[in-house]
């Protein structure tokens, strides 16, 4: 056994993470982590690299045994960890991060040169397409996430892990880096893979072992199971979706855009109905970001954008949301969270000023405000006062959901960019649910983009593709599937097949 | 507890210098030298009069030398010998402290409402040492030259210093021209802004400061831009009476003057003074002036003050 | 504000513990320390630098930072005492020309800092040297003799307590109101958290920091202003020298992080109290003046370890959060 | 390092166009600003600033900060001198024991700040306060007469230049080669930007940081005792009070954020000689004092608002990016 967890428990303040969690990883072997957000697996992984020391339980690496790691020796031992919140250094180039903490040296001095030619071969062998003098902080999630990955190899390990590593990717690079991983694993590595999409782990896995509230619930080989099997081990069954509402032709835009444009986006012309939702599509870099941040003029944009008849005109979010614009923004931790004030304060801050009277909060206003969100939207934990950064991935996306669809702000077009990366397969379920349920029952309008297609399928009326920033074709009713979203990206369907064999 | 201090503060009122144990001195400018030399000599006195000797720590500051006068005065220690940072900004304070029986003492001046005082005229101290370099300025380069003056204008002593020096200067040499007028008082200003007047004026013959340690970087400047220790066409002079200084002036550079402070007397007169007003002197009887005297080469002083450092 | 003592209060605020044990190490070793005289003497000598605390506090939980105060007060204080000396100002006249100093420096440090996105810390460093320069060139000699009017800002008594004292409780209490019951309270807050997710909401980021560099500038002026009146003479170059790091020293000390988006005026509050009880009791003791200084250092190295030890103790007294639900088992 | 002067250089470091302009000014004002006995001039006074600025600048590189140099100065400065003065001690007594001074402040500040966590603002404003207690309990009078061993430190020519400006290329040579060259200095960067993800990298995020603190500590003793060997004399009490502001704002203006993470030696450097040059002309002009701390004030401000343009320059100067990788359409 390469990799051997026994036991091993962690709590934080009163938070029991990991109660007792066993994992055995053989040489060779693809070994799926799964689990509802805040099940432990990052906690587990983090134990691994040595970010803590265990409150309990061994890890035994290639023979030798652990109670607990610092990064050295967890490095030492042959670990090589792809943590789910970038371990990146932003102001160093490339190849400064891949090599941190392990240079090449000559002399006490770092080699540069032979350190260039090892990361360009790695960064070569993930399909990378970044400089290695690069500023990792200029690049797009995408190549910051290979930077992460080329990182890990560049050690040598006997064992890989890698956390959520495809959150940020797109199908493209997702493809590179599945046979990057089945090369490793044809290299006898053991190979720790911790994700929420599913296909991921019917493509890849060989076992899998499923984390619920720190304790290990089901573990066992993925021969003949289905997709349903593994969901049902991670949580309960998810609902049915609410049924679409009805989109009427007859209905005055909501959402009417033309011409927009700015860097390297545009022109672009948009329309989206009453309770329509419509999905953006594309590979990362496609510039749906950029699309919806200058929607909500938060860049810089020309052109026309006008809301349930009104012209916007002024290109700043509060102009934007005094039109009932809202846009839930892609960067969760950066843009979206306030990671230390409380889930009230996350979820109703823009809502305060309107709830308040004579300039004064009015606490119990906004007590039932939340009360009825957090009811709404199914928060948990409900409480309104812990602070946003305890809550899971799922959670603080609905908070970020509940800031504009509470009933108190005049939302009526709703932007949302990547509304489910990173969140669990029950809570993903859930945020469709609420999207869905904004749509049809308060009529707004939904314009939100993604990465992967099963979502654009799942949740959209009507589907853009989008490329260079421009929008190059258009899906809807039964054309609406994963194949066609696929082809309309990628150069042809044997490629795509190619990239994932 | 309130009554109970009330009370204590009726028996601590001083009768007589016996009744006084404890002196506090308050200094504000503990980051000057002249402050650790007096404290040196009034600590002797202390010890030898038999009293405690409590300092305070103001950093400078005016409001924080108020504060501490307040809770010195809510303490009732029976003696305050206090060097106001702004005069007229501690009458208040004095008055409380005398009314409340403590025995006031101003230093460096005279307040309204005060026990006594010990005085020693920082302005005659300037005009001391301005009139010597403007008499040695018409005697050794018939009054035509350059001079440069290290000021301090951010607090009253300074200002007054400032004033007497370069009054007296440019009065009894009106023919030196005035190549700069600085803000220096500690040695490593003094040099960098002495080096740059340099720069232009490498001529300059006379460099006055507004303490020694000003004067001293002075000095090291002249020396440093190649002029010889004892060039007779040079004078340097400062205010104080630090050792560094007086050992140059001893040694015969042109470092010719200092406007000296006498530390014993005025450190002696820090515990002299409170007591002698206990004993019921009269402010005019109990108060000292110290005088400031000029010292040159030669002066028996200069081997006396150099002899009181020890 | 609940008042009573509860051990996670304790734990938030390690200051009060602190704070009551010099409080008896003091009166135990003095006999002077607690007393009416002593107690209101410590709290008119703070009320000053708890006026400038409070506005820096809001400033640093916003993210921002403002080192100008020391010459904001002299330049406050020379304004209010010119115009008393040699015009014969009465109060509300002396009080408003401090006030607008105080505005014109403070809309100076907003402008730059917020408007323009200078960094705070080297502009309000430069603010800070030159407008000492500009007060000392304004009034380069002491000015005193004020009239009775303005020497009523310092030195009435309002309900028993000196003037200064009211000053300050107000300017904590409107303050405190602001931060607690108004939505701008919030927006200060997530300004400091993420500026970034404060503009994406909505919130004036630009606004509202520079309402608070006035706010700052005001109050620093007029902290000048009441120490002028209260010592009836000013020094432009020495009023205020230094009171930036004290007022800096108050509010982190006080438990607001420098980094922004955390901190509470209470603890800001303890914070004044603690240094002000330090400065006074050790005068009181009677330390040596250099002594003072090195146990002044290590009453801040003392503070920066309550401050560490806080979030743990804070973490050991916290109440259970309860356990996420249990998804019902399937297999 | 590429010495040509490239409009992407200049954007980067907007300082080298304002220090031409500054010279020129100054040359055509006064006639006597260029001329080797005033830049030399220059060199020595800024020398002990660039010995303290190089090794603080990596501190905050770093995510660090030591404002108790101006006391480790003064502390530094009194070891050597007490020893030269009073023991009548030689060269590489006094250094040694001035090092000795530093390094055990540098520890002090290092352990509290690296190994146990604590704030470093609050804790090396600490250490400011109380060292520059002890330095004046350990010397309360001026310190005079050193024998030629020591004054060799601060006055002696090597290769023509005064050994102060020797000593600090030495300084800027040493950390820039350790910056520029070895892992260590990727590490110091890397545990600015993310504390984090330097220590799951497996960088020594304790062991660094704390080795800069030593040798901030260190350089600032150096420096003071080169300035006390120069000088011939120290005070206790004013040596290097307000370095510690001097460093903090060569450092900033010199484009090192106080955030951490970015800067470069060559913009400390520049930072450096922007303070000295400024000093140095305002004087030669014979400018006021108090206008000369406005003037100073200002170039502040002016330093910070050329740091906000310096990264929009450079983005206007930028080398294109290369295009990104086309995905060839399909349809
Ligand atoms: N540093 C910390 N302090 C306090 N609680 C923590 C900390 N890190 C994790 N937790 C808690 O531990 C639990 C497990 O979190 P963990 O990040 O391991 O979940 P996860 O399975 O990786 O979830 P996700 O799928 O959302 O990434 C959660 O309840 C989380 O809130
Ligand atoms: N062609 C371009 N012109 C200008 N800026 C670009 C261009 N391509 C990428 N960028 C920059 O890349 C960053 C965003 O890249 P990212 O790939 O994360 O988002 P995006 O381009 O909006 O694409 P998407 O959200 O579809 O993945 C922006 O900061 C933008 O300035
Ligand atoms: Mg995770
Ligand atoms: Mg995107």
């Amino acid at each position: 056994m390469t990799l051997q967890v026994t036991g091993l428990r962690k709590s934080f303040g009163g938070v029991h993470a990991l109660r007792g969690v066993d994992l055995t990883i053989a040489s060779g072997e693809v070994h799926a982590l799964l689990g509802h957000n805040g099940a432990g697996k990052s906690t587990l992984i983090k134990a691994l690299g040595g970010a803590f020391t265990p409150d309990g339980g061994t890890i035994e690496v290639a023979g030798r045994s652990y109670s607990g790691l610092s990064p050295r020796q967890s490095i030492d031992a042959g670990i090589a960890i792809i943590f789910q919140h970038l371990s990146l250094v932003e102001s160093l180039s490339v190849v400064d991060n891949v090599f941190l903490g392990q240079e090449h040296r000559r002399l006490g001095v770092v080699d540069r040169g032979s350190q260039r030619a090892a990361a360009r071969a790695l960064l070569d062998r993930l399909g990378a397409t970044c400089r290695v003098d690069d500023r990792v902080g200029d690049l797009p999630m995408g190549q910051r996430q290979l930077v992460e990955i080329a990182k890990a190899l560049s050690r040598d390990p006997v064992v890989l892990v890698l956390d959520e590593p495809t959150a940020a990717l797109s199908s493209h690079e997702i493809g590179a880096l599945e046979r990057t991983v089945r090369a490793l694993q044809e290299q006898g590595l053991a190979i720790c893979y911790v994700t929420h999409l599913l296909g991921e782990v019917e493509r890849l896995a060989d076992r899998m072992t499923v984390l619920r509230d720190g304790q290990v619930h089901v573990s066992t080989s993925l021969e003949g199971r289905t997709r349903r099997d593994i969901i049902e081990a991670i949580a309960e069954p998810p609902t049915d979706l609410p049924p679409r509402g009805p989109v009427h032709e007859a209905d005055p835009p909501q959402l009417q855009v033309s011409g927009l444009s700015g860097p390297g986006i545009g022109p672009i012309d948009l329309s989206v109905r009453p309770g329509e939702i419509v999905g953006l599509y594309g590979l990362i870099g496609s510039g749906r970001t950029r699309t919806l941040e200058m929607l909500f003029g938060r860049r810089p944009r020309d052109g026309v954008v006008t809301v349930g008849g009104r012209r916007v005109t002024r290109a700043t979010p509060r102009a934007a949301l005094a039109a009932g614009l809202a846009l839930v923004p892609g960067d969760r931790a950066g843009q979206g969270l306030f990671s230390s004030l409380s889930a009230l304060d996350n979820a109703l801050l823009p809502a305060q000023g309107v709830l308040s009277a004579f300039g004064l909060r009015r606490r119990r206003a906004e007590q039932q405000a939340f009360e009825r969100l957090a009811e709404a939207l199914a928060v948990h934990p409900s409480t309104p006062e812990a602070p946003a950064r305890s809550f899971s991935g799922g959670n603080q996306q609905k908070l970020l959901l509940g800031r504009w669809v509470n009933g108190i702000l005049p939302t009526t077009v709703l932007l949302l960019d990547e509304p489910t990366q990173g969140v669990d397969v029950r809570a993903r379920h859930e945020i469709y649910r609420v999207v869905r349920t904004i749509a049809s029952e308060r009529r707004t309008a939904v314009v939100f983009a993604s990465t992967d297609p099963e979502e654009i399928v799942a949740l959209a009326d009507r589907a853009l593709v989008m490329q260079e920033g421009r929008v190059v074709g258009e899906l809807a009713g039964a054309a609406l599937d994963e194949d066609a979203l696929l082809h309309a990206v990628h150069q042809s369907e044997s490629d795509l097949q190619e990239h994932l064999s | 507890s309130a009554p109970a201090s009330t009370k204590s503060s009726g028996d601590k009122v001083a009768k007589s210098s016996t009744d006084v144990d404890t002196v506090a001195w308050d200094y504000p400018f503990t980051f000057l030298p002249v402050y650790a030399g007096v404290a040196k000599f009034a600590k002797a006195r202390a010890k030898e009069k038999g009293v405690a000797l409590e300092q305070t720590n103001d950093n400078g500051r005016p409001d924080v030398q108020a504060s501490n006068l307040d809770t010195l005065i809510a303490k009732k220690v029976p003696a305050i010998v206090s060097f106001p940072m702004v005069f007229e900004a501690l009458e208040a304070q004095a008055a409380k402290a005398l009314s409340a029986g403590i025995i006031w003492v101003t230093y460096g001046g005279t307040l309204q409402n005060q026990s006594a005082s010990i005085t020693f005229s920082f302005e005659e101290g300037g005009r001391k040492l301005g009139e010597d370099a403007a008499a040695w300025a018409q005697e050794s380069l018939g009054g035509k030259g350059k001079v440069a003056f290290l000021v301090d204008d951010t607090i009253q002593l300074g200002r007054e210093r400032t004033a007497g020096m370069i009054d007296a200067f440019t009065k009894a040499a009106p023919g030196m021209e005035v190549v700069g007028r600085e803000q220096a008082i500690d040695p490593d200003t003094a040099l960098t802004k002495t080096k740059a007047i340099l720069a232009k004026h490498p001529d300059v013959n006379v460099v006055l400061g507004i303490t020694d340690g000003a004067a001293f970087g002075g000095y090291k400047a002249l020396v440093e831009a190649g002029r010889a220790e004892d060039d007779a066409e040079t004078y340097v002079g400062g205010q104080d009476g630090d050792l560094g200084s007086l050992e140059l002036i001893r040694k015969g550079t042109f470092y010719r003057a200092s406007a000296a402070l006498q530390l014993r007397d005025i450190g002696n007169a820090v515990i002299d003074v409170p007591l002698a007003v206990a004993d019921g002197r009269s402010d005019a009887e109990a108060s000292a002036d110290v005088p400031i005297a000029l010292v040159k080469p030669g002066d028996a002083l200069l081997d006396e003050i150099i002899a009181q450092y020890g | 504000m609940n008042a009573s003592v509860t051990p996670r209060r304790l734990a938030r605020y390690p200051l009060i513990p602190v704070i009551i044990a010099m409080a008896i190490g003091f009166e135990l070793a003095t006999g002077s320390f607690v007393g009416s005289q002593n107690l209101l003497g410590i709290a008119t000598d703070s009320a000053t630098l708890a006026i400038v605390a409070v506005p820096s506090a809001l400033l640093v939980i916003s993210g921002y930072l403002d080192l100008s105060v020391g010459s904001t007060y002299a330049l406050g204080a020379v304004a209010a005492g010119w115009l008393a000396s040699e015009h014969g100002g009465g109060l509300v006249g002396c009080v408003l020309l401090a006030l607008l100093a105080g505005l014109a420096v403070g809309a100076v440090n907003g402008f730059l800092c917020c408007v323009v996105g200078l960094s705070p810390f080297i502009v309000t460093l430069g603010t800070l040297t030159a407008v000492r320069g500009l007060a000392q060139q304004l009034a380069p000699l002491p000015l005193t003799s004020f009239g009775d009017g303005f020497a009523w800002l310092g030195g009435a008594k309002v309900a028993g307590l000196p003037s200064p004292v009211v000053i300050a409780v107000l300017v904590v209490l409107v303050a405190g109101a602001v931060l607690a019951l108004t939505p701008v309270g919030r927006h200060i807050y997530a300004i400091g958290v993420s500026r970034e997710a404060a503009y994406l909401s909505g919130v004036r980021v630009r606004t509202v920091p520079f309402a608070l560099f006035l706010a700052t500038g005001a109050c620093a002026a007029l902290a000048g202003a009441i120490k002028a009146s209260v010592l009836g003479a000013v020094q432009s170059g020495t009023a205020g020298t230094g009171f930036e790091l004290a007022v800096l020293t108050a509010v982190l000390v006080g438990g607001v992080a420098l980094t922004g988006g955390s901190g509470t005026l209470f603890g800001v509050v303890l914070g004044v109290a603690f240094l002000g009880i330090l400065q006074n009791g050790l005068t009181l003791v009677g330390v040596p003046t250099f002594w003072q200084q090195v146990a002044q250092g290590l009453a801040l190295v003392v503070a920066a370890g309550l401050a560490y030890l806080s979030p743990r103790l804070e973490a050991l007294t916290a109440v259970r959060p309860a356990a996420p639900p249990r998804p019902v088992p399937v297999t």
